[in-house]
C-alpha cells in the first residue's frame, strides 16, 4: 500500500513497473490478515484485531472527506451509526422472516444505510465547505444523535437494539459464532473496502475530489462543479463508514446510540489525522496506532485521555503530515541513498528525546497518582509517586532531556538538509 | 398565561446573557483570528476551577480579578508556543490543535481537582433575592451575571469600534500582511488577542461556576452550544453573538413552557398502530426537544443562511 | 463441636486449597474509570476492593483469594463489551457492573450469547446498580444477577409510603428522558394512580440528558402547576443544577430522588439549604442504627474516604461468597445454581432473598431525608464533608417492596 | 456568423459602486483579442463576468450565441469557455501531471466517473502528455504545482486553460511578473496553442498586446471606449487622451 500517495513524486516513474508492485501489496496484505490470527491465537488479540479492522475501514473512509476533498467532518459516526442500526433490523428481519441472507453480506446493508443519509442530507451539507460544512456536520451530528434518543422505536433508546449474527443462514458451515469467524468476515471487508477506495482515489472523481480539496474555485473553470464532487465524496465517505458500522453491529451484536456520538466522530478524526490525510495508508496507520492505544492505554493508566492529548498536539504541532508524512518524507533520500547519512543523527537525538518522553511521563503519573494508586512502574522500575526522589528524577528527565534534545534535533536538521540537497541533486526531490 | 410569559422572558433573558458570556470570547478570537477555539469552554472551565481555587485562599472578589488573568496567561501561552506555529499549516490544523488541548485540559483538571464536582458557592454578599415576581425569586447573584454580560457588550463593542487598538484589531483581520507593515508586530497582537478571548472565558468560568456545577467535564457539556451561538450569530460578529445568545436563550426557554406535542394538537393516534417512528415522533412534546433545537437551528440557518445573522462572511 | 468441624474444615480447605489458592477468583469491574462517570465509577471500583481486602483477609472464597480486575468502560456500552471480552479472555468467570442501564442491557445480552456459544467457559454477570426493569423482566437472563432494586420496585417502595402521607397532594414528575427517567415517571403514574388516586399528577417532564444548563423554566412550570411534591430519577449535573435553580427561585416542595446521594448530590443539597426537604430511597443508609453496618462505615470511610453508597455491592460480595460455600465450587454455573432462590441477611439488617423467577434480589428499603443531624453519636455520619447526613424517615420491608415479573427464565 | 463573445449593455454594480457601464463587446470567431485599459479599469471583473465567476447586475452576454449570463462557471465552461488567472491558481499539492489531467477530463467525457480507473484511460494520458508537451512541462510532471517557479506556473496555468479544448480561451495577463525572455517564450506559446481558437486576453505589455491581437478593446472606467485593429487604436485620439496619454508603455 505504500505506493499509493496522492501527491507521488515517482509515480510515473513507477507505472511500468508498478503494477506487479501494486497487486503484490494487497496479496501480502491479504496474506498477513488470514495469518495474523494463526499467530497471535489468543482472544484477546482477535478481539483487538477485530476491532482494528472495523477502525482501518472507518477512517480510510473518513480520510475520503478530509485527506481528499479537503471536507472536515464533526459528525462522520452517523453515517457509520446509521449504517450500523440498518444492519442491525436487517439481521433481525431476516432472522425472525427466514430470509436467506447470509451474515457476510450485512456490512453491504450497512453501507447502503450509511450512503442512503448521506444520499438525503449530504446535498444541502455540502453546498459550502470549510467552517461552514464542519460546522454543519458539528450540528447534524448532534441532532441525530438525539433524535436517535427520541426515535425509540427505531433506535431503542440508549440501551440499543440487540442482534443475534448466529441466528441468520450459515454460510459453508460458519455460523459466526466463534469470534474467529467473525475476524475472518472483518477481514474480508476490510480487504474489499480498501482496494475499493484505493480504487477510487485512482478514478477520475477521485482526482477531481483532489483538485477540489486543493482549489474548488478553479475547478468550475475546468468544467466541474464542486458541489456535486462534494456530494459524491460525501456518499462514498457514508457508504464505507456505512460497512464499518455494519460490521460493528456483527462484532457487538448491538447497535445504540452512543455509535452516533460526538466520541466516535472524534475517534475517526483522531485516527485519520494522526495518520495522516495525505496518503492514502496513512489512516490505516493511524487507525491501528489508536486503536491499540484505546485497548491498551486504558488498562495501564487512568489518564489516557490527558495521553491521547498530548500526542495528539504533539503531531498537529510537529508532524502534521501524521506518521504517513514522516515516513513518506524519508522517500527520496531512500531513492537518492541518502537516508544512511541521516541514520546516526537519529539514533543520537532519540536517546534525549526518549528521556524527554519518559520524564513528561513520570510527571503526569506522579501527578495523576499523587492522592493515592499503585507505584509508577516505568521500564520496571517502580517510582512512588509521593517520593520527592521521583518528582527530582521527572524533572532532570524532562528539563535534561529536553535541553539535550534541542541540540541532537539541530543536528538532525543539519543532516536532512544535507541528505536532501543530494537527493535534490539527483532528481528525487523537487 | 402573562405570569408564564412574563418568567419565561425574564428566564430566557438570563440565560442568554450567560451564554453570552461565555461566547463573546470564542467570538473575539474568531473574528480575529479565524480560529474556532475548540478548548474555549476548557479555558471556561479553567476559570471557574482557578476561581473557585482562589475563592477558598483569597475570597471571590479577588478570584475574580486574578483568576481571568491567569488563564488569558494559559490563552497567551497556548497561542505562543502552539497555534503560532500551527498557523501555517492552515486553519485545520490550528482547530485540531485547540481539539487536542481540550482532551489535555480535561484531564488535567480531573488530575488536579477530582472528578465530583467541587463546592463552589456563591459570595455571601450575593447570596439573596433581588426581587420577587408572581412569588418566583430571582436571586442577586443572577443579576450580577446579567450585568456583567452586559457591560462585557458594551466594553468589547466600545473597544472593538472606538479605540485603536479595535481598528488595528480589525485591519488585522482583514489585512494582516497590511498591518504588518505599518509596523505593528501582529504576532503580539494576535497573542493579546487570544490572551483576552481566553481571559473572558475565564471570567465567564469564574463567573458561572458558582451557578452551575463545577466539574472537570463541564466544559464537554457547554462546548457544542457555544459554536451554536457564534455560527448562528454570524461567525466573528459580536453583535450576532449577543442577539444569538438571547434568541437561544429565549426559544429554549419558551420551548420548555410549552407542552404542546402533536398528539395534544391533533389528539393521540389510533393505539392499534403500535410503537413506530411516527408515534415516537406523534407523542414528543416541544419541551422535550428544547434543548437540541439550537442545533436545529444551526443546521437551517448554515443551510439557508451561511454567514449566520449578522454575519458578514462564510469561513 | 459443630465449631470444631467448621474449623477443621476451613483448615482443610486452607491446605486444600494451597494449590488452587494460586488460582484466585477474579472479578471484572466494568464501568467507567474515566471521563464522564468516572468519579462514580471510581467510588464503586475502592467499594469492591475494600470488599475483596475484607474477604480475603478471612481467607477468600472457599480459599481462593478475590481479585477485582479494573476494566474502564467509559459508560460506553461498546467499550463495555471489548472490556467484557478482554476479561474473558483474560480468565476472568464474574463481571460486575452497575453505571448504566445501556451498559447493563449490552452485557446481559453478552453473557447470556458468550454463555450459549462457549459452554464450559460460563461468565456470570452481577448487577449492582443498573436498575432498568426490563432486565429482569423480558430481558431476563439466567447469567444475570441484580442486587439493587429495580427502578419499579424503589417506586413501589415509595409509593407505598407516599400513600400514608396525606400531606401529598399535587405531584409533579422531572426526569431525564432515557430508559430509566421513562420508568421512573411510568411507573410512578401507575403506582400512585392505584394507590392513592386523589393525588394529582400536575406535570410530567421529560428533558434531556445532561443537556440542560439552566433549570429555571423548569421550575417555572412547577410553581406554576402548584405541584407540593416532586418526584424524580435526575442524577449527576442533572440533579444539582435542578436543585439549585429551584432554590434560587425559592420553591418550597419536597423532594423523592432515586440519586440524591449520588457524587455531587449533598454538596449541592448543602448548597441550596433545602434541609429536610430532600428524600431519597435507596437499600441502605449510613445512619442506619445498625451496630454492624455502621462499624463496616465506619471503617470504609476511615480507609476509602467515601461513604457506602453501595450497601447492595456489600450484599453481593457477601452473597457470593455465601453462594460459594453453599455449591462449594466457584463453578459460575454452580454459583449461579446455589444463588437461585438463596436468603440472606442483608446489610442493613433484615432478610431478602435472589427471587428464581428473574434474578432480581428484594430486601428493605429505607426512605431517607437530608439535613443536619441531631444526634451526632447515634448518627455519626455525614455526607461529603457538609456537616449533613441521611436520616431514616422510613422503612419498607421486604414483603411491600415485591412485584410480579414477566420474565420467562431460559434455563441452560 | 455568431459572435464567440457578445457583451451587450452589460452593468456590475458593488454595493453602490458602479464598476461596469454600458459593456458592450464583440469577438468574432477566430479572433485574437486584447483588452487594454488602465489599471481599475474593470478588466478583470470583465473577464470574471463572461465566465461567470460573477454575475451581472443587468444586461446580457452570448456565448457563441448563447445566452450564458446568469449561468454558473462550470456551465460557461462546458460550453467551450476557459479562462486562466491573473494570480496563479493551480492545484497546488497535485503535481503538475495532475493538474493538468484533472483539466483534461471532463471534455474528454469522464465526468464524475468513479468506475474507470483515470491511469489507464488512452486518450486522456495522450492528451495530458501533448499539453505538457506544448507548455515545456514535460521533465517536471511529477513536481507538486506548489513547489513550481513562478515562471513554471503561469505556463501550467496556460496548460490547464487550453487543455480542456474550450474553442474560447480567455488570458488574464499571461505575462505578468516574468522576465522579457519569459514573456517572449510565452507569447510564442499562446500564438501557437490558441492557434484556430479564439483568444482573448487583458494586457499590460503593449508589446504583447500589439504583436498578437488581431482586434483591441479600450476599457476605461468600465467602458469600452474604442475597438478596432491594432492600427486603428494607435490612430484612435479617444484612446490616445484616455489610456496611452496616461501609461505610455
Amino acid at each position: 500500500m505504500t505506493n499509493a500517495p496522492t501527491p507521488s513524486l515517482a509515480a510515473a516513474k513507477q507505472e511500468s513497473s508498478g503494477a506487479l508492485g501494486f497487486y503484490g501489496v494487497w496479496l501480502l496484505a491479504a496474506a498477513a490478515l488470514v495469518v495474523l490470527p494463526l499467530v497471535f491465537s489468543s482472544g484477546g488479540s482477535l478481539t483487538s484485531f477485530s476491532l482494528i479492522g472495523i477502525a482501518i475501514i472507518f477512517a480510510l473512509s473518513y480520510n475520503i472527506l478530509l485527506g481528499q476533498t479537503g471536507l472536515l467532518s464533526f459528525g462522520h459516526a452517523v453515517q457509520y451509526g446509521l449504517g450500523g442500526f440498518l444492519a442491525v433490523h436487517v439481521m433481525n428481519a431476516a432472522a425472525s422472516h427466514n430470509w436467506p441472507i447470509p451474515l457476510p453480506v450485512i456490512p453491504l446493508v450497512g453501507g447502503i444505510g450509511g450512503m442512503a443519509f448521506a444520499l438525503l442530507v449530504g446535498w444541502v451539507m455540502t453546498k459550502r465547505a470549510g467552517t461552514v460544512f464542519a460546522m454543519i456536520s458539528l450540528g447534524i451530528g448532534e441532532l441525530v444523535a438525539s433524535s436517535s434518543l427520541i426515535l425509540r422505536s427505531v433506535f431503542g433508546g440508549e440501551s440499543g437494539i440487540t442482534t443475534d449474527r448466529t441466528s441468520l443462514m450459515p454460510l459453508f458451515g460458519w455460523t459466526f459464532g466463534p469470534q474467529i469467524q467473525v475476524y475472518y468476515l472483518i477481514a474480508f471487508w476490510v480487504l474489499v473496502s480498501a482496494i475499493a477506495m484505493y480504487a477510487l482515489t485512482r478514478t477520475p472523481l477521485g482526482r477531481i475530489c483532489n483538485a477540489v480539496r486543493d482549489n474548488p474555485e478553479r475547478v468550475e473553470f475546468i468544467g466541474y462543479d464542486p458541489h456535486v464532487v462534494r456530494y459524491l465524496a460525501y456518499m462514498f465517505a457514508g457508504f464505507f463508514a456505512g460497512i464499518a458500522g455494519g460490521l460493528t453491529a456483527i462484532n457487538f451484536e448491538i447497535a445504540n446510540s452512543a455509535y452516533l456520538g460526538a466520541m466516535q466522530s472524534g475517534f475517526v478524526l483522531f485516527s485519520t489525522f494522526i495518520g495522516g490525510t495525505a496518503y492514502f495508508f496513512g489512516p490505516i496507520l493511524g487507525a491501528i496506532l489508536v486503536t491499540y492505544l484505546q485497548l491498551g492505554l486504558t488498562s495501564v493508566t487512568s489518564v489516557w485521555q490527558l495521553y491521547f492529548g498530548v500526542i495528539f498536539i504533539g503531531i498537529v504541532m510537529f508532524a502534521p503530515g501524521g506518521i504517513a508524512g514522516i515516513l513518506m518524507k524519508h522517500r527520496p533520500l531512500i531513492r537518492a541513498g541518502t537516508l544512511g547519512t541521516v541514520i546516526p543523527s537519529y539514533l543520537v537525538a532519540a536517546i534525549p528525546t526518549l528521556a524527554f518522553a519518559l520524564g513528561i511521563i513520570l510527571t503526569i503519573e506522579t501527578v495523576a497518582r499523587f492522592s493515592g494508586g499503585d507505584p509508577i512502574n516505568l521500564l520496571g522500575i517502580p517510582f512512588v509517586a509521593t517520593a520527592p526522589t521521583t518528582w527530582a528524577a521527572a524533572a532532570v528527565l524532562v528539563v535534561g532531556g529536553f535541553l539535550v534534545a534541542r541540540i541532537t534535533w539541530r543536528r538532525v536538521a543539519d543532516a536532512w538538509d544535507r541528505a536532501a540537497t543530494v537527493a535534490r541533486d539527483r532528481g528525487y526531490l523537487a | 398565561m402573562a405570569e408564564l410569559i412574563v418568567i419565561s422572558t425574564l428566564n430566557g433573558v438570563l440565560f442568554g446573557m450567560l451564554l453570552f458570556l461565555l461566547s463573546s470570547g470564542l467570538t473575539v478570537i474568531f473574528s480575529m483570528m479565524g480560529v474556532l477555539n475548540f478548548a474555549h469552554a476548557s479555558f471556561y472551565m479553567l476559570g471557574a476551577f482557578f476561581g473557585y481555587q482562589l475563592t477558598r485562599w483569597i475570597g471571590f472578589w479577588p478570584a475574580l480579578v486574578i483568576a481571568p488573568l491567569l488563564v488569558g496567561v494559559v490563552g497567551m501561552g497556548v497561542e505562543r508556543y502552539g497555534l503560532r506555529n500551527t498557523h501555517k499549516h492552515g486553519h485545520v490544523a490550528e482547530l485540531l490543535l485547540t481539539f487536542g488541548l481540550a482532551f489535555a485540559i480535561e484531564e488535567i483538571v480531573s488530575m488536579i481537582w477530582g472528578k465530583s464536582p467541587v463546592d463552589y458557592r456563591v459570595p455571601a454578599v450575593l447570596d439573596f433575592p433581588a426581587f420577587t415576581v408572581f412569588s418566583t425569586n430571582y436571586p442577586a447573584y443572577k443579576i450580577f451575571m446579567l450585568v456583567v454580560s452586559v457591560v462585557i457588550f458594551i466594553a468589547l463593542l466600545v473597544t472593538l469600534k472606538r479605540t485603536r487598538v479595535g481598528l488595528i484589531v480589525q485591519a488585522a483581520l482583514t489585512h494582516p500582511s497590511m498591518v504588518g507593515h505599518l509596523g505593528h508586530n501582529v504576532g503580539r497582537v494576535f497573542m493579546l488577542v487570544f490572551g483576552v478571548g481566553s481571559a473572558l472565558a475565564g471570567l465567564a468560568g469564574v463567573i458561572a461556576g458558582p451557578s452551575l456545577v463545577t466539574q472537570s467535564d463541564m466544559a464537554a457539556y457547554l462546548g457544542p452550544i457555544l459554536f451554536v451561538v457564534i455560527v448562528f450569530g454570524g461567525l466573528g460578529s459580536l453583535p450576532g453573538a449577543f442577539i444569538a445568545s438571547l434568541l437561544i436563550g429565549l426559544i429554549q426557554t419558551f420551548a420548555v413552557a410549552l407542552n404542546g406535542s402533536l398528539a395534544s394538537v391533533f389528539g393521540p393516534l389510533d393505539p392499534s398502530l403500535g410503537p413506530s417512528p411516527l408515534t415516537d415522533i406523534w407523542n414528543v412534546t416541544i419541551a422535550q426537544i428544547a434543548p437540541i433545537l439550537p442545533y436545529l437551528l444551526l443546521v437551517l440557518v448554515l443551510i439557508f443562511r451561511p454567514m449566520g445573522l449578522l454575519g458578514t462572511r462564510e469561513s | 463441636m459443630r465449631r470444631l468441624i467448621v474449623a477443621a474444615t476451613a483448615a482443610l480447605t486452607v491446605l486444600g486449597g494451597a494449590a488452587s489458592a494460586q488460582e484466585s477468583i477474579k472479578i471484572g469491574y466494568i464501568d467507567p474509570l474515566s471521563g464522564g462517570g468516572a468519579s462514580v465509577g471510581e467510588g464503586g471500583l475502592k467499594t469492591f476492593q475494600y470488599l475483596a481486602d475484607e474477604l480475603n483477609a478471612k481467607g477468600g472464597i472457599l480459599g481462593h483469594k478475590v481479585e477485582i480486575v479494573p476494566l474502564d468502560n467509559k459508560t460506553n456500552p461498546q467499550e463495555s463489551l471489548v472490556q467484557a471480552q478482554k476479561a474473558v479472555d483474560a480468565g476472568v468467570h464474574y463481571i460486575t457492573q452497575g453505571n448504566g442501564s445501556s451498559v447493563g442491557a449490552a452485557l446481559e445480552d453478552f453473557v447470556t450469547k458468550h454463555n450459549s456459544r462457549n459452554p464450559g467457559k460460563e461468565v456470570l454477570y452481577f448487577n449492582y446498580a443498573a436498575v432498568d426493569p426490563s432486565m429482569t423482566n423480558e430481558k431476563c437472563s439466567y447469567w444475570h444477577f441484580r442486587w439493587d432494586a429495580n427502578s419499579d420496585i424503589k417506586m413501589e417502595a415509595l409509593t407505598n409510603y407516599m400513600k400514608g402521607q396525606p400531606s401529598i397532594k399535587k405531584v409533579y414528575l422531572i426526569n431525564m428522558d432515557y430508559s430509566f427517567g421513562q420508568s421512573v415517571r411510568a411507573a410512578a403514574r401507575k403506582m400512585l394512580g392505584e394507590k392513592r388516586s386523589d393525588i394529582q399528577v400536575v406535570g410530567d417532564e421529560l428533558h434531556p440528558m445532561l443537556k440542560v444548563t439552566d433549570f429555571s423554566p423548569y421550575i417555572a412550570k412547577i410553581k406554576a402547576a402548584g405541584a407540593d411534591t416532586v418526584v424524580t430519577g435526575n442524577w449527576g449535573q442533572d440533579f444539582a443544577l435542578l436543585l439549585k435553580a429551584a432554590a434560587d427561585a425559592g420553591l418550597k416542595v419536597n423532594w423523592y430522588t432515586y440519586y440524591a446521594g449520588g457524587a455531587g448530590g449533598p454538596t449541592a443539597i448543602k448548597q441550596t439549604g433545602l434541609e429536610n426537604q430532600v428524600f431519597q430511597i435507596s437499600e441502605g443508609v449510613p445512619n442506619s442504627g445498625n451496630k454492624a453496618a455502621m462499624d463496616f462505615e465506619k471503617d470504609f470511610r476511615a480507609k476509602t474516604g467515601i461513604s457506602v453508597w453501595y450497601p447492595r455491592a456489600v450484599n453481593e460480595m457477601r452473597m457470593f461468597k455465601a453462594a460459594a460455600e453453599k455449591a462449594n465450587s466457584i463453578d459460575p454455573v454452580k454459583v449461579a445454581a446455589a444463588l437461585e432462590g438463596m436468603k440472606f441477611d442483608v446489610f442493613d439488617g433484615g432478610e431478602g432473598f435472589m427471587r428464581k423467577d428473574d434474578h432480581q434480589f428484594f430486601q428493605p428499603i429505607y426512605i431517607s431525608s437530608f439535613g443536619s443531624l441531631a444526634d451526632k453519636a447515634k448518627e455519626p455520619f455525614d455526607e461529603e464533608n457538609t456537616g449533613w447526613g441521611w436520616h431514616i424517615v422510613s422503612k419498607i420491608d421486604t414483603a411491600q417492596t415485591m412485584l410480579p415479573t414477566t420474565c420467562n427464565m431460559k434455563r441452560p | 456568423m455568431t459572435a464567440a463573445i457578445q457583451v451587450n449593455a452589460v452593468e456590475k454594480s458593488f454595493g453602490n459602486v458602479q464598476i461596469i457601464r454600458d459593456l458592450n463587446l464583440s469577438v468574432a470567431k477566430g479572433e485574437r483579442h486584447a483588452i487594454i485599459g488602465p489599471n481599475g479599469a474593470g478588466k478583470s471583473t470583465t473577464f470574471n463576468l463572461i465566465s461567470g465567476h460573477i454575475k451581472p447586475t443587468s444586461g446580457e452576454i452570448r456565448l457563441n450565441g448563447e445566452v450564458t449570463s446568469g449561468l454558473r462557471p462550470f456551465e460557461i465552461n462546458r460550453r467551450g469557455l476557459s479562462r486562466s488567472f491573473q494570480v496563479t491558481n493551480v492545484f497546488a499539492r497535485m503535481t503538475v501531471w495532475e493538474n493538468v489531467r484533472c483539466a483534461v477530463l471532463w471534455a474528454t467525457g469522464h465526468r464524475y466517473a468513479f468506475w474507470k480507473n483515470v491511469d489507464s484511460l488512452p486518450e486522456v494520458k495522450q492528451r495530458t502528455a501533448q499539453i505538457l508537451d506544448d507548455i515545456h512541462l514535460s521533465h517536471r510532471r511529477d513536481v507538486p504545482a506548489g513547489l513550481l517557479t513562478y515562471a513554471e506556473q503561469r505556463e501550467l496555468e496556460i496548460g490547464i486553460t487550453i487543455a480542456g479544448g474550450a474553442s474560447v480561451i480567455m488570458l488574464d495577463e499571461p505575462t505578468a511578473g516574468m522576465s522579457h525572455a519569459e514573456t517572449e517564450r510565452a507569447v510564442a506559446l499562446i500564438r501557437r496553442l490558441t492557434e484556430g481558437r479564439t483568444l482573448v486576453i487583458v494586457e499590460h505589455d503593449m508589446s504583447v498586446v500589439f504583436g498578437l491581437a488581431d482586434r483591441i478593446s479600450v476599457l476605461v472606467y468600465g467602458h469600452i471606449i474604442a475597438s478596432g485593429t491594432p492600427e486603428e487604436i494607435r490612430g484612435n485620439p479617444k484612446v490616445k487622451e484616455a489610456y496611452l496619454g496616461e501609461e505610455v508603455d
